[in-house]
């Protein structure tokens, strides 16, 4: 069964637990394994978290949006901002690589999105915003189960 | 789900049970409080104990990774005990299994620290 | 803390449980008793499944709209869709009234949301849709918590 | 989270253990089997035993009272168990109290029906 939603909700850190319980929620029908459900419980966290600390610098009363797409074995996960958007995504995806280290930032996000994930797409335009596109084969739907 | 932590101290060793989700809404709960205890208290070495951890992203290493940063500078360690199998896997993706120390159980960390019983 | 999130989602039934679990984490960091846990599922779980077999009539490639906010102790859903609408609201909110008893619908849905929550405001424009406006003072947020 | 039936026939008695969560979406996928079973078994009575019900709704309710109204035509029985605390809430909202006989266990609600053990 093919399933399709589309969020947004506020710049807040405490949605960063609400954006994984939803995606928890949406393949919950799919009977994933463990594995897989803390894999995009972690992806989408790290991309939530981002958009609310380096697209809007923490600013709370902005949106972020999440598109979850399940067509034939594949999730897609988009997450979107619409604040500062980077320079250079190239050097940004480096592992351990941040702009914030100040804030304790530990540079892997990227890095675990991409080894979670089969496929990470990065797209940002200066001051305009960020958006994340990713998806994952889930090995529970291919097994026949829906 | 809510993040929460149990602390507790031996000598000049800081032992944190963390329970349920370490991310970053809640690394930034805890870490001034962190940061604080660890002066006032002169603490030198840490013991996490993560077996109630259910969840961890790249804001919980960034935490660790930070309290690490300070042991450090006074010689002090860092030692993981009773960790998950999804905390696991971030922990080795990430490069953190080769600089801290990692025990099966709490009772062998505090042993190796000195402080056990 | 006020917070505020909107969604669609496919009208299939599978997304009954899906919603139910969207509210449930929403509310989640506001440590809501069980019991209003239960009561803001079961409203979502009946507002939605009304949009699926009533709006849509069962057609599973249409949207369904949910809003939450949350704001000072108040927590407002909204469920929209876009489909059949009604001719008569104070005749479709009537305990047992059931325009599809052929499914063995048991007419409670209205009956059961204006009772557990606080307020329920109907809107609906024959052959564009219905909106469903509820809310509820949660008193786990009033205590303080946040 | 997902809903499942576990029956069991002792006589004219259809015993339904029911588990997760009864809303359309599970309705519609048990009912067709559900009515074919109590005709091909020539059902009389029902045991429905909640203990695990975490959750039901308006449609859970329809399936109950469509089931209810063809035990009736049999002169038949419902007889409910094990119910929990949101379940119960549900039930005395709707009226379904007033017209179904309750049991406070699966034992007492089979002994009732002159089939336990
Ligand atoms: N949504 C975003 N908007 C703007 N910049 C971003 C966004 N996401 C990531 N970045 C940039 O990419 C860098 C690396 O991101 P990441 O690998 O997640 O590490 P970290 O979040 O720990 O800094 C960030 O430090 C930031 O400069
Ligand atoms: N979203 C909707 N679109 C069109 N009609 C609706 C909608 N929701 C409810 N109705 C009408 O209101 C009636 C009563 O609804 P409800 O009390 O939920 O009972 P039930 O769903 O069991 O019929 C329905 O039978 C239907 O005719």
């Amino acid at each position: 069964m093919n399933n399709h939603a589309a969020f947004k909700f506020r710049s807040i850190s405490d949605n960063e637990a609400f954006a994984r319980m939803v995606v928890a929620s949406f393949v919950a029908s799919y009977d994933p394994t463990i594995g897989e459900l803390t894999d995009l419980k972690t992806v989408v966290s790290e991309a939530v978290t981002n958009a609310i600390i380096h697209g809007y610098e923490g600013r709370d009363d902005q949106w972020v949006y999440m598109t979850l797409t399940m067509e034939d074995n594949v999730l897609s996960i988009e997450v979107k901002d619409e604040g500062l958007g980077m320079s250079n995504i190239e050097e940004a995806r480096q592992p351990l690589f941040t702009t914030k280290p100040e804030m304790e930032r530990s540079g892997m996000g990227f890095t675990i999105m991409e080894h979670f994930m089969d496929s990470v797409d990065v797209s940002s335009v200066h001051s305009q915003g960020t958006t994340i596109r990713m998806s994952k084969h889930l090995a529970s739907v291919q097994a026949g189960c829906h | 789900m809510a993040f929460t932590v149990q602390a507790e101290i031996k000598k000049d060793v800081l032992l944190l049970r963390m329970q349920g989700e370490l991310d970053h809404h809640a690394t930034e709960k805890i870490r001034g409080e962190l940061i604080e205890l660890m002066e006032e208290q002169n603490i030198k070495h840490i013991v996490l104990n993560l077996a109630k951890l259910d969840f961890m992203d790249s804001s919980g290493l960034g935490l660790m990774l930070g309290r690490y940063k300070h042991l450090q500078k006074k010689e002090g360690s860092m030692v993981i005990c009773a960790i998950s199998k999804p905390v696991k896997r971030l922990f080795e993706m990430s490069g953190l299994f080769r600089i801290m120390v990692i025990e099966p159980s709490e009772d062998q960390a505090l042993m190796r620290l000195g402080v056990a019983g």
